[in-house]
């Protein structure tokens, strides 16, 4: 497949994302909007790995399983990152009772 | 080290050396002391003075170098002293003058404490000092250095009762006034360096050619105005009786007999200048006729006996500058010089007259003096025969030069001039029978204080009286004496005589006898209006007008003063603050509303962070991708 | 040697005297800092006059072309000697004020000596920027601890002003740093750069807002009334003493010699505000009642006649000896009224602080009839205000005389207009100053004048000192003018246009 | 015939729509649905690209683990429609617009990049596999491995701190 559809797809999920992000005020669903834009660049880095595996495969046959290690490394963050901020918007919501990010507006002061 | 010339150095340095004992060592020193140092120092300088006088060689100047008071490359100004027949001749004026007062003021000012008594003589000797600077100086610099300096001391022995507000008032006003002229000198001193690189007087005959008819116009009038502030001319005469508010003997030295002369003096050094610029002389001359009919005008109806001299004076010094206008700048040195005697005697006898009314000032609550003050009444009246103009007084022979020259100059000076000088006899008279005459109309306590002055006082009073007298006849003109006119002839190497335009003898007789038979009738005029003066006198409207001096003071104050006052208090408390302050806390303040609204972009909301983030990726990249092409 | 140590002494001294805890111990420890400073100008004047022993270069900030560059040329040498009698007067003067936590104030005072030391012997621009906010950021410090009770708002303006002006000399420095062939900070570098006109046009901008606001000059001065009004009068002598001539003295050095065109074509704007300024200023101070306020407008007032003379040098002579002997002339008026005004603005400082320290007011109406009850605070207060109205055989007239003779050459069709603007300055001057005199010095006492004023031994010496100089240079100010005159005969030459027109 | 680029497109589709369904959606619950939905169309990618490993794990890590996180928490608190809060419509619409530019700018700016022409090798290639991947993950990358196992061990801990109830009673 040509790697340009495989970037326009990754950046159509990505700007989704982000318009996820700047649309919506309830922390989990932003949360989750970051997974998804995670997940965009997860398949754009497996879509680059591919093509560099084909285009150098003459040279080398493993060409290509960095760009996949990262991914999976990028996994890891993403659960760690998840665990945290899960715990952080329970936490929150213990306090304000509301997960609103309209709330957390503290940096104004 | 004694010897001519560089005996010329102790004039100055007496005086100096009296000042700074007088005034450091006033809370030590016993009054005798102070009075003995004081006139003492001048005695001295006074001997000097007559040593230059008589060793004066004839022909060039004798220039003495003390050192360079400023050199720059090719601007040479040295602190040097120049002896000549003008500069020896005021010498002997103020220094003698000087010595005199100084043995009055040691009677005079007795009632004062020691220490205000030694302030006293300091300034006076710092004032003496200053003076012969001004004289002897043999640039226009070192003539601006005393010219500045007389114009302080001035101040300060205006002020010297500091006490009264009216009286530091007048002495501000009299620096000011003279600042106002010191301006012109100034500026016409940076002329001359401008155009001919020197200021020394030496180099002015040499510097002439160089300097284009319009350059003389202009630094001539400058120096000019220089002169009617020190001088009191029209139109910053103001001053000047104002400034009676000084001691007054301080008043008779400086406000009558020298330093209001040094315009006189200044021009009369410059005369080279001044009789290669007609248009200034032609000024000069109308503002001298002027500001002497003005003066004269208001000395009719003053009643402070001071005043009237002050006014006179004013008139005087008009006479004087008419002459220069008219060319004849040996005539006004010579007015300069019976002026000071007969105008010095008549303040000091004024003193005399006021040190036995216990300070009353006003000549209507006098008369009758004549009695108890009879050196006083003799003096005065010398005084005042010799200011009126009645041969063989000197007054008369001043006078008439200076007529005679404003005859030639033009008829209608001349009879203005010839006014003036009636009015001058009838004012003079006026005070003299109100102040003599009659009987007394002070109050009881006064009549009993009443006594003649102290021998201290009257001694300069007779000598001066003399010199009133005889004073005249160093100048007594080639009509009635061969070989005559020795004072004009004395000068000539700094003034040179202009010959071509003699009149014939029976003119002159008859100038003569026109102006003196005049001045007695008026005199006899004011005798039998005055003889017996009783109470106020009518007061027309015009009469008004003089009493008031024409309004001058209060012109000056609306016209000048007050708006200058009321601009400096606008700017103080609303230009300043509100415009220019405005403008600089404007920038602050502008600044600090543009971060308030700035401010509500900061919402906290990381939401609206997140948004301006994204915003800016975009902006970012476009510029990346689409601008930098 | 001598330029390395004035710069060390103080800021050595400065370090010590932070140290100790004890109020009359950092007294005296400041005492001596100033006194070895003096003493050591004064054996760079006498004994060690060589350019050898003035001059010190070493290695600093190699890779900005900068180089701690130290070259005491004659006016940094008479600006050293009027900075070191500075500190020593006001040390002296302050000798009997308690002042809370004085080892700090002490060591700040003499931070501020090392900066203007720096400013008027650097000839490298960055060492001469770095010295310039040395001064600063102490008396920013002094003011805003040691101040009046509006101290706060009125040193933040003065912080500011000064500082936006610093930024903008700042970045014109390294923009003529980057126009030398090889980056190089140093004043002989940007001396011979040729910058195009074009480019002086709003260069000069740059580097006179910076001066102007130091000087100041009007409009950029409204700092500088409620500066000395707030500060303790310690350090109001030293910002009005030797400080703002720190705007002068980089005028001369680092605008004049560098950006000749531009000058020549902002100097009959400059003229005109300056004029404008005595003006201005003179009218302020007649109508002043706050003693502190009507010396700060009139040392404005005279700072314009200062400013004035100055940018009336600028322009060409075409080689003309005369042209360059009459800039030569104004030159030197400048330099020595530098000296002058430094030495009576001192004294000046000294009486108000005591006056105030006395009576509590510094208001004219609250004060009268000293002369009576305070001769001799009187007789120094007198020969002082003298001074500043310039009155003949006081130091001042000289300098004032020579700076309108410049002022009557400058290169404007104007000229006349600004001279005889200028020359009212003198008249206006005379009635403030005058008019103060007479308000606190005559008339009838009051309650709080009525027990005089007694002057303390330390307070003597200093106003003896200041006034010994006053008639001294009064008389013979050919001692100063003969110590300039290699360097200004040398410096007219130096800013002198005509070798730009030719091209 | 080749159903590769069938297969693409279903896939790709479905991702868009998926993700879109669940940033619109107003009941979080749906969301969390769509999102895991979203990630099978990713991992279906992942096959086509033949990174097995990463299918898999995306699947179990992120569809699994992670969602059944999200899913908990959002039991947890009771969030439905109704309590959902909403943006202001016009803040709504500044950020799709912006989202939006952001797209445009970028589609622009890569469209005419040089990789146009590169092919990405789909359904061959041994690099995805997990022998391959595990060899380079145990040798090369062995030590930052071990680094995210601490990461992981912190993030425990993190989490375990911060969600824990405060024993401590307010009195600030």
């Amino acid at each position: 497949m040509p790697i340009n559809y495989y970037l326009f797809l990754s950046l159509a999920l990505f700007t989704i994302g982000m318009v996820g992000v700047l649309t919506r005020r309830n922390a989990i669903i932003i949360f989750m909007c970051i997974e998804l834009m995670l997940n965009a660049v997860n398949l754009l880095l497996v879509a680059f790995s591919k093509m560099h595996h084909l285009k150098n495969l003459a040279l080398n046959a493993s060409v290509g399983t960095d760009g996949q290690l990262f991914v999976f490394f990028i996994m890891v963050v993403a659960a760690a990152e998840v665990s945290v901020g899960l715990a952080i918007i329970v936490m929150m919501y213990r306090n304000i009772h509301s997960v609103d990010i309209q709330f957390l507006n503290r940096l104004k002061h | 080290m004694f010897s001519f010339p560089n005996i010329a150095y102790f004039i100055p340095l007496l005086p100096l050396l009296g000042f700074l004992v007088n005034g450091l060592g006033r809370k030590h020193l016993s009054k005798g002391a102070i009075a003995w140092i004081g006139s003492g120092v001048l005695a001295l300088a006074f001997a000097a003075s007559l040593v230059v006088f008589l060793n004066l060689p004839s022909g060039g100047p004798t220039l003495l170098n003390a050192f360079d008071f400023i050199r720059i490359g090719e601007l040479r100004i040295p602190f040097a002293f120049q002896l000549d027949a003008l500069s020896s001749l005021f010498l002997l004026i103020i220094t003698g003058i000087g010595f005199l007062i100084h043995v009055y003021s040691s009677a005079y000012m007795h009632e004062e404490s020691a220490e205000h008594y030694g302030r006293y003589f300091a300034y006076l000797n710092l004032f003496i000092f200053s003076m012969l600077l001004l004289v002897m100086g043999a640039n226009y610099v070192i003539m601006f250095i005393g010219w500045e300096g007389v114009g302080l001391c001035s101040y300060l022995l205006i002020g010297y009762w500091f006490r009264k507000p009216a009286y530091t008032q007048a002495a501000n006003k009299a620096f000011v006034m003279n600042r106002v002229g010191d301006l012109a000198f100034l500026i016409a001193i940076f002329w001359l360096i401008a155009r001919t690189g020197s200021v020394n007087f030496v180099d002015l005959p040499a510097a002439l050619s160089s300097l284009s008819s319009s350059d003389i116009t202009w630094i001539t009038m400058l120096l000019f105005v220089g002169a009617t502030g020190k001088s009191a001319q029209i139109p910053l005469y103001t001053w000047l009786p104002d400034a009676m508010a000084g001691p007054t003997p301080v008043s008779a030295l400086i406000h009558a007999a020298t330093m209001v002369t040094a315009g006189i003096y200044m021009i009369a050094r410059s005369n080279l200048l001044y009789t290669a610029a007609p248009l200034t002389l032609n000024v000069i001359a109308v503002i001298g006729i002027a500001t002497a009919l003005l003066a004269a005008s208001i000395a009719i109806r003053q009643n402070d006996i001071k005043k009237v001299l002050a006014y006179s004076t004013v008139s005087q010094l008009g006479f004087m500058f008419l002459a220069i206008g008219a060319g004849a700048y040996g005539a006004a040195v010579f007015h300069v010089m019976t002026h000071a005697f007969f105008k010095a005697l008549l303040f000091l006898g004024s003193g005399s007259v006021i040190h036995a009314m216990s300070g009353e000032q006003d000549i209507r609550r006098m008369g009758g003096l004549k009695k108890v003050l009879p050196i006083t009444y003799f003096t005065f009246l010398i005084g005042c025969i010799a200011i009126a103009g009645i041969p063989p007084f000197s007054g008369f022979f001043s006078k008439d030069a200076i007529l005679l020259s404003a005859f030639l100059k033009s008829p209608i000076l001349y009879g203005v001039a010839l006014f003036t000088a009636l009015l001058t006899a009838f004012y003079m008279f006026r005070m003299f029978f109100l102040t003599f005459g009659g009987t007394f109309r002070g109050t009881d306590e006064q009549k009993h204080h009443l006594h003649e002055s102290p021998l201290a006082m009257t001694l300069p009073l007779m000598v001066l009286a003399v010199l009133s007298v005889i004073g005249g006849w160093v100048g007594i003109p080639e009509l009635f004496l061969h070989g005559g006119e020795r004072l004009i002839e004395f000068l000539s190497p700094v003034i040179p005589v202009v010959e071509g335009h003699a009149i014939s003898h029976s003119t002159e007789y008859l100038l003569m006898g026109l102006s003196t038979g005049l001045v007695l009738s008026v005199i006899f005029f004011a005798w039998t209006r005055y003889r017996q003066y009783r109470s106020e006198e009518s007061s027309a409207p015009f009469a008004r007008l003089l009493e008031n001096k024409w309004y001058v003071d209060e012109l000056y104050q609306t016209a000048i003063v007050q708006p200058l006052h009321r601009f400096g208090g606008w700017l103080r408390s609303f230009f300043e603050p509100k415009i220019v302050d405005g403008l600089i806390q404007g920038v602050g303040r502008s600044i600090r509303y543009i971060s308030q609204q700035i401010r509500l972009l900061q919402s906290g909301q990381t939401g609206n962070y997140a948004l301006w983030m994204v915003i800016s990726i975009v902006v970012i990249l476009s510029i990346q991708f689409f601008v930098r092409k | 040697m001598i330029a390395l140590l004035l710069f060390l002494v103080p800021l050595i001294g400065g370090l010590l005297t932070f140290l100790p805890n004890k109020s009359g111990m950092a007294r005296s420890l400041a005492l001596g800092s100033a006194l070895l400073s003096l003493a050591g100008v004064i054996a760079g004047l006498t004994l060690f006059k060589q350019p050898l022993y003035w001059e010190f270069d070493a290695e600093w900030l190699q890779t900005l072309g900068s180089r701690f560059s130290l070259k005491g040329d004659a006016m940094g040498m008479l600006m050293s000697l009027l900075t070191s009698i500075g500190v020593l007067l006001a040390v002296l003067g302050s000798w009997n004020n308690d002042v809370q936590g004085s080892n700090r104030f002490y060591g700040l005072l003499l931070w501020m000596q090392a900066g203007m030391m720096v400013v008027f012997l650097a000839s490298d621009a960055l060492l001469f920027y770095f010295g310039w906010e040395l001064a600063l950021i102490p008396a920013y410090f002094l003011c805003s601890i040691w101040g009046g009770e509006k101290r706060i708002a009125v040193t933040f303006k003065f912080f500011i002003y000064t500082f936006v002006g610093s930024v903008l000399m700042l970045i014109g420095l390294i923009y003529l740093q980057s126009l030398t062939p090889n980056h190089s900070f140093q004043m002989q570098a940007f001396r011979n750069l040729e910058i195009p006109e074009s480019k002086q046009v709003w260069l000069f901008w740059l580097f006179f807002l910076a001066f102007a606001i130091k000087v100041p000059v009007f409009p950029f001065h409204t700092w500088q009334p409620d500066t000395y009004e707030q500060s303790p009068t310690t350090v109001t002598m030293l910002l009005s003493g030797v400080m703002v001539k720190m705007g002068l003295v980089a005028m001369i050095r680092w605008m004049l010699p560098i950006l000749g065109i531009g000058v020549f074509i902002w100097s009959d704007v400059v003229i005109c505000l300056s004029v404008i300024g005595i003006l201005y200023a003179s009218l302020i101070a007649i109508r002043q009642d706050d003693l502190k306020r009507l010396i700060a407008y009139s040392s404005i007032a005279h700072m314009g006649l200062t400013v004035a003379a100055l940018f009336s040098l600028s322009g060409f002579s075409n080689n003309s000896n005369v042209v360059l002997q009459y800039h030569q002339v104004g030159f030197q008026g400048i330099l020595l009224q530098l000296f002058s005004h430094g030495i009576n603005i001192l004294g000046m400082w000294l009486l108000a602080d005591r006056i105030e320290r006395r009576f509590g007011t510094r208001k004219l109406s609250e004060l009268g009839g000293l002369a009576r009850t305070a001769p001799t605070f009187t007789i120094f207060f007198l020969l002082i205000a003298f001074a500043n109205i310039a009155l003949p055989l006081t130091n001042a007239f000289p300098g004032e005389f020579l700076q309108f003779n410049a002022l009557f050459h400058a290169q404007s069709p104007y000229r006349f207009v600004f001279l005889v603007l200028a020359g009212l300055g003198v008249i206006l001057s005379a009635i403030y100053t005058l008019n103060m005199v007479r308000r606190i010095f005559f008339g009838e006492t009051n309650q709080a004048t009525e027990n005089g004023l007694r002057l303390s031994t330390a307070e003597c010496l200093a106003l003896s000192l200041v006034v010994g100089l006053i008639l001294v240079f009064g008389v013979y100010p050919q001692a100063v003018l003969d110590f300039t005159n290699d360097f200004s005969r040398e410096y007219v030459k130096a800013i002198d246009i005509t070798r730009f027109l030719a091209k | 015939m080749n159903v590769t680029p069938y297969i693409f497109w279903f896939l790709s589709v479905w991702a868009l729509f998926s993700a879109l369904m669940m940033v619109t959606s107003r009941n979080p619950v749906y969301s969390v649905l769509w999102l895991i939905s979203t990630f099978f169309a990713i991992s279906g990618h992942y096959i086509l690209l033949n990174a097995q490993f990463l299918a898999v794990v995306n699947i179990i890590v992120y569809a699994g683990a992670i969602m059944v996180l999200f899913l908990f928490v959002i039991m947890l608190m009771n969030l439905n429609k109704e309590t959902e809060p909403q943006k202001n419509r016009w803040l709504k619409l500044v950020g799709a617009l912006a989202g939006g530019c952001l797209l445009l700018v970028l589609v622009a700016a890569l469209k005419d990049a040089e990789l146009k022409s590169q092919q990405a090798m789909v359904g061959a290639g041994s690099i995805g596999l997990i022998k391959v991947l595990g060899k380079e993950l145990f040798t090369r990358y062995v030590v930052p491995f071990e680094i995210s196992s601490l990461l992981f061990l912190s993030a425990m801990v993190g989490a375990a701190v911060i969600g824990k109830k405060e024993i401590t009673h307010q009195n600030s």
